[in-house]
């Protein structure tokens, strides 16, 4: 079993051939990339194996581990990269393993960079989504939350009916022209229009139970990418952020002599870590028990929210003016922060999700306090 | 929404308020008010006109006094005409002519240079921006390395001015410069009035967090301007500079905007819909609110201590270094508060949301500047630990 | 109107005279004064005219305002004075106005010092306290709350039926012995036996929406005391910590030179100031409408209890170890903050009035707003 | 209540959590547990009876070597021994005599040394303090001023320890004194054993915060000390107190501890009575408790990295530096929403109180110490800012 990454001669190799490859190839700009460089982008990485990597063997995959895939999410942090690698280097892949044949089709395709997958859930506001018998085979209604890359993505991996096993559903959608929306941090997002979409019965991959825990995986590996990628932005901004600490001046001296500034990026850097500590463990969780999956992507979801948004705000704060400005990277670590504390519901959801999950109702004695 | 705090005020300050509250009702045009509402980054157009409306009842220039063409109001009465103000959505007053340049040509500049300059201040017509910060002088002002060089009937300004809100649209800038190197850092530096359409001036924006404009570098080569263009003495415009910031004591705590955004974010929290009910009928958010008018209200009671001070007569007391840090925190909480309150629809950039939400995440972003202007908080605390509390 | 402390010759005369009589009669140790020295303190104070001062003239007193009398609420928490000086400076001789008669007939023995008063009020996890015919008069019902210096006082003004018009009195009842508890800051207070007791009629001094309004006045009142109390015991804490800062050195340096230390003390220092600016609010609001004079005292418990408190942790750990001890008076100024804020139901308790007098039900308009 | 972070462990530890548990189960005594549960300074008589009943299966000195006596568990292993104990009620260990002495006798001491005293450490039948700190050197170490004089046969020890945690009922002192004037402040100090019934010791008790008595003043005059009371070299004191807050690098952040608190002050929450049903069924403090339970979670996981990095031979990395940081604060945040949850029953004395409620208000108050001692926080600050970032 693994816990800790970095630790074999391929992980560092494929770290470290990422970095060079993101910083040479798409290193942060305050310009956005066109769709069609990020497509160029894209099909050299497929060259490079990230997205059979992670498949599994049966499939012509490489087998490579939830670790390996978060290495490459987390470079791609580091560099921002606007659009992101989660669903197709670590989520569709792991999900492979549960043999779903509409998916395992496309294998070939994801590895060759030819297929581009995006995650879509329902909109809880507006009362989720959910599957019927249709025309053609089933008949979606209600409406998609927003989705990251929706726009950019030739297939929709689309949860239906979350929260309980009679109607569940988890479907392989071919992506429909969709308009895009931008995010704050620059990324691209959009809303499917799912509602009263008429599919073939192939495209249920599963349903019920099945389907239930498909989902769950699917949201936990999600928050595990989120992390990773946040992590990895924020760890590049730290650096960025102690160079140039260590060269200005102020009243004689570099700014990143002052106490003050010192303890700033102290408190940023504690932050980090248990960041870095939750996505490690999210990581270890996903080949375990669901509960304990689900409570270490929520927990992470949560510092991430609060106290990596925190960490990133320190980043300007110590950094000064140069930080509020849209030409330096930090400002814009701290929208994609943004981005990731708010995004699938958001903070404050995680959090009621914790607490329902680990605090027990009306005196009851703790679940797992009684199972250990 | 306003006379949260009212006990600290007379009978007559609480007729002053209904006076003025019913004028301004009267005076602000809707569309005006929807654009504060939404936006963050005014247009001159837009400031102009308020500026206009206001000069023609007398009350463009607030707060200065009466021979200046003030309206002679005690700083109570200005508190409460500000709050007035912002509770019914008016643009805001540009800072720089206003509240910066007007009170500095009253206490330092001639008479010529009043008499020329005030009046277009209190109509709109003309705008100022500030030329202090350089790129390597922020909160470090005794650093700044801007010169003006005495010729021939002038000077001879060079140099480069950094964070220039509002210069893009500014027909004169105040501008502090080197003009002799022998003295000591703070004390060799001028206050000039430099046109911005001057020949060797040349503006550059800046595009900030929020993705908006309203920052810019700006560059001064070999500027020409005339011998009447120095404010006050040559040499002393440390000390003009330091008086200015010593005299708008509480305007940094920006009290009447977080009490105006914190009442629509309730409205907008009581109208949104949450997991159970709207956002604001769940019991953690209650909490929050709470919390944050409990520190409202602190700001307020501070501001109208130091203003009552101020008003009766007596110099304020160490309350007044304290309402930045406060004020700007505070700030940042009300805003961190909408992002959680507006949810997803705060990801997306202004085309796509709209309506009630609009504006909070451009006043999000931007509003990591109000720790690091106007003195860091870092500064503000060292200053109170050293000056006020004497620790050493 | 007044509406800023300390700036009448008489004003500063009595906050000096008070401040060096405190100090020079009682000035903290760690040792608790037997209850006999404090009944000495008690005539002493008397006789300098603390009692009368805030009475009625009608009644024999001096009309001093609640500026006057909570500076001497202050100065007492300077010196963290064990008994309570808030019902008798301030609290009652402000119900007095009211005319109550079995309160007034009191008056000169307050003035003397021979009368003491206690606040008490229904414990509300006891479902409050309640009043009904009985064999005297009237019987009291239910539990009352701990109330301070219940013990030392000879009498009790003990609100009922809080919350509403029906069933709400205000009783003044003759202290009988009562078992007393020590608080953690040194302070007394006790739970009187209530329960079942019979008093006679003219016990009680108001019924209804009377009693509701003086009830409410008492409240917001004890409040403001409790904050004055609260910021003299932290303002006296800063005074000493900053002089021991000043001193100590670590490191070959003065620990006040330490820019950590500095923005500490800086924080606890704009903590200490917005809970002065909250007491003063709340004393300026004792004249004028219930309702701001409710959310006056509201929000500066709930400062109190969160910024107030946090400042004087700071003050514990700028001084270090030495203020961890019993011997040093900036622990007993945390202690004395602590069960400032837990007292009367507690800083959350505030909190959740705050929230419902200030945040409109279902998305109502305000009712502040609307009417403004 | 365990097992929260159980992904980072493998089968057999899983395995041997399991064992561990149920051994301790049967043997710890439930007045003890009970005791623990609601005290927070416990007696000698409690702490070495645990002792010995550990010694007794050869788990008293977890974390030795087995050459030492200890029963040669991994990092992990001594991580899942740790959590079951605090699991299940059972006092500490000394954290001197187990956590401190034995490790630096192992490294530094002379076999004679080890012979003599760590058995009595294993059984529990001699409890050690420590002499670090000083009334004028407590973060400031190299400042000490007690001095040890060289004399025929051994040395003379003279000066004044301070916060020496159960000084009073030790029976021997670790003790850190300056052997070398001559040299740079750190580098001439040496450690020493000191018997506390020695002609010259006293022992003054000083009460804390929360009314309880566990530190001592120590006054050592005169105290004649033999030679083989030296551990080590002479003047290498520094390095081997050093050496061992390098090797326990995750004790401060006391996660066990916290965990358990935090389950236990859960379990109170749901029984005690709110405002509208019980405590923990408010919203607002369900949000409080689920913010812990994830800063909790990232604790853990935190230390967990570090173990699982010494368990798997390789150098933890620079996280080890955190959980003294975040494991203090975490502490008190629990503390503080302990008192939250009992209320005005946390405000009087033991005596009134009881029960479920007993102790959390004495370990609230002295729970302030934990930011203060092993380094204050803003010591450690400085540290990572300058040693692991590299700001300068």
């Amino acid at each position: 079993m693994r816990r800790s990454p970095d630790q074999r001669d391929d992980d560092l190799m494929l770290r470290e051939g990422a970095r060079r490859f993101l910083e040479e190839r798409c290193p942060w700009t305050p310009t956005l990339p066109s769709p069609g460089e990020e497509d160029a982008v894209r099909r050299e990485m497929a060259g490079l194996g990230w997205f059979a990597m992670g498949l599994p063997e049966e499939f012509g995959g490489g087998g490579a581990d939830a670790l390996q895939a978060l290495a490459l999410v987390e470079e791609a942090g580091r560099v921002l990269l606007r659009r992101s690698l989660a669903a197709d280097v670590l989520v569709v892949p792991r999900l492979m393993r549960r043999g779903f044949a509409g998916l395992t089709a496309l294998a070939p395709g994801l590895a060759a960079g030819a297929v581009r997958f995006a995650l879509v859930s329902g909109d809880p506001a507006a009362g989720g989504l959910s599957v019927a018998p249709g025309r053609e085979g089933v008949r979606l209604r209600g409406g998609g939350g927003l989705a990251l890359d929706a726009g950019a993505a030739t297939h929709w991996l689309v949860a239906a009916g979350e929260g309980s096993p009679n109607g569940a559903a988890l479907l392989c959608v071919e992506a429909r022209p969709v308009p895009e929306r931008r995010l704050i941090d620059g990324r691209r997002g959009a809303v499917p229009p799912l509602d009263g979409l008429d599919l073939p019965a192939g495209a249920v991959l599963a349903t019920g139970h099945d389907a239930l825990a498909a989902i769950d995986e699917i949201r936990d590996c999600a928050a595990a990418a989120l992390v990773a990628d946040a992590y990895g932005a924020l760890a590049a901004g730290l650096d960025l952020t102690v160079g140039y600490l260590n060269q200005r001046r102020q009243f004689g001296q570099t700014l990143g002599s002052f106490q003050a500034v010192q303890h700033l990026m102290a408190e940023a850097f504690c932050d980090l870590e248990t960041l870095r500590s939750l996505m490690l463990w999210s990581a270890a969780s996903l080949d375990g028990a669901p509960a304990e999956r689900r409570r270490a992507a929520a927990s992470a979801r949560v510092v991430l929210g609060r106290e990596g948004l925190a960490a990133a705000s320190r980043l300007i704060q110590a950094s000064g003016g140069i930080a509020m400005t849209e030409e330096y990277r930090v400002g814009h670590v701290y929208k994609r922060l943004q981005v990731a504390a708010g995004i699938d519901g958001g903070t404050e959801a995680r959090i009621r999700q914790l607490a329902t999950d680990t605090l027990s109702p009306k005196g009851r004695p703790d679940d797992e306090a009684s199972a250990a | 929404m306003n006379g949260r705090v009212d006990a600290f005020l007379t009978d007559d300050e609480r007729a002053f308020r209904a006076e003025i509250r019913a004028a301004i009702r009267a005076m602000l045009p809707p569309d005006l008010a929807r654009r504060t509402r939404e936006g963050i980054h005014l247009s001159r157009e837009d400031m102009a006109r308020w500026n206009r409306i206001l000069d023609a009842r007398g009350w463009a220039a607030h707060h200065w006094p009466a021979s200046a063409g003030g309206p002679g109001w005690t700083p109570i009465q200005r508190f409460l005409f500000e709050a007035e103000c912002a509770a019914a959505d008016a643009p805001p007053l540009s800072v720089f002519g206003i509240y910066l340049v007007g009170p500095t040509l009253v206490a330092f500049g001639s008479q010529a240079q009043q008499d020329r300059y005030l009046p277009a201040i209190r109509s709109g017509a003309e705008f100022w921006c500030q030329g202090y910060s350089e790129p390597e002088a922020g909160s470090d002002l005794a650093s700044l390395r801007t010169t003006a060089r005495r010729v021939e009937g002038g000077w001879v300004v060079t140099g480069q001015k950094a964070w220039t809100t509002e210069g893009h649209f500014a027909d004169l800038m105040i501008c502090l410069a080197r003009t002799n190197r022998e003295a000591k850092p703070q004390a060799g530096l001028s206050l000039f009035v430099v046109d911005m359409r001057a020949p060797g001036v040349t503006i550059a924006p800046v595009v900030t967090i929020d993705g908006g404009h309203s920052v810019n570098s700006v560059f001064l080569d070999e500027v020409r301007v005339p011998d009447d263009a120095l404010i006050g003495e040559v040499d002393r415009g440390w000390g003009y500079a330091k008086f200015l910031l010593a005299h708008e004591r509480t305007n940094n705590a920006q009290v009447h905007r977080s009490r105006r955004e914190f009442e629509r974010l309730k409205a907008l929290a009581a109208a949104r819909p949450g997991p159970d009910g709207a956002v604001l009928d769940d019991p953690a958010v209650r909490r929050r609110f709470a919390v944050v008018e409990a520190h409202l209200a602190g700001l307020e009671a501070t501001v109208l201590r130091v203003l009552v001070d101020q008003t009766e007569g007596r110099e304020p007391g160490p309350e007044a270094s304290i309402v930045k840090v406060i004020g700007s925190r505070l700030q940042q909480a009300i805003s961190e508060l909408a992002m959680d309150v507006i949810g997803e629809d705060a990801l997306t950039m202004p085309d796509a949301a709209g309506g009630e939400v609009a504006g909070w995440t451009e006043r999000h972003l931007f509003r990591r500047v109000v720790t690091i202007y106007a003195g860091s908080n870092e500064i503000q605390k060292t200053i109170i630990a050293r000056a006020t509390l004497g620790l050493r």
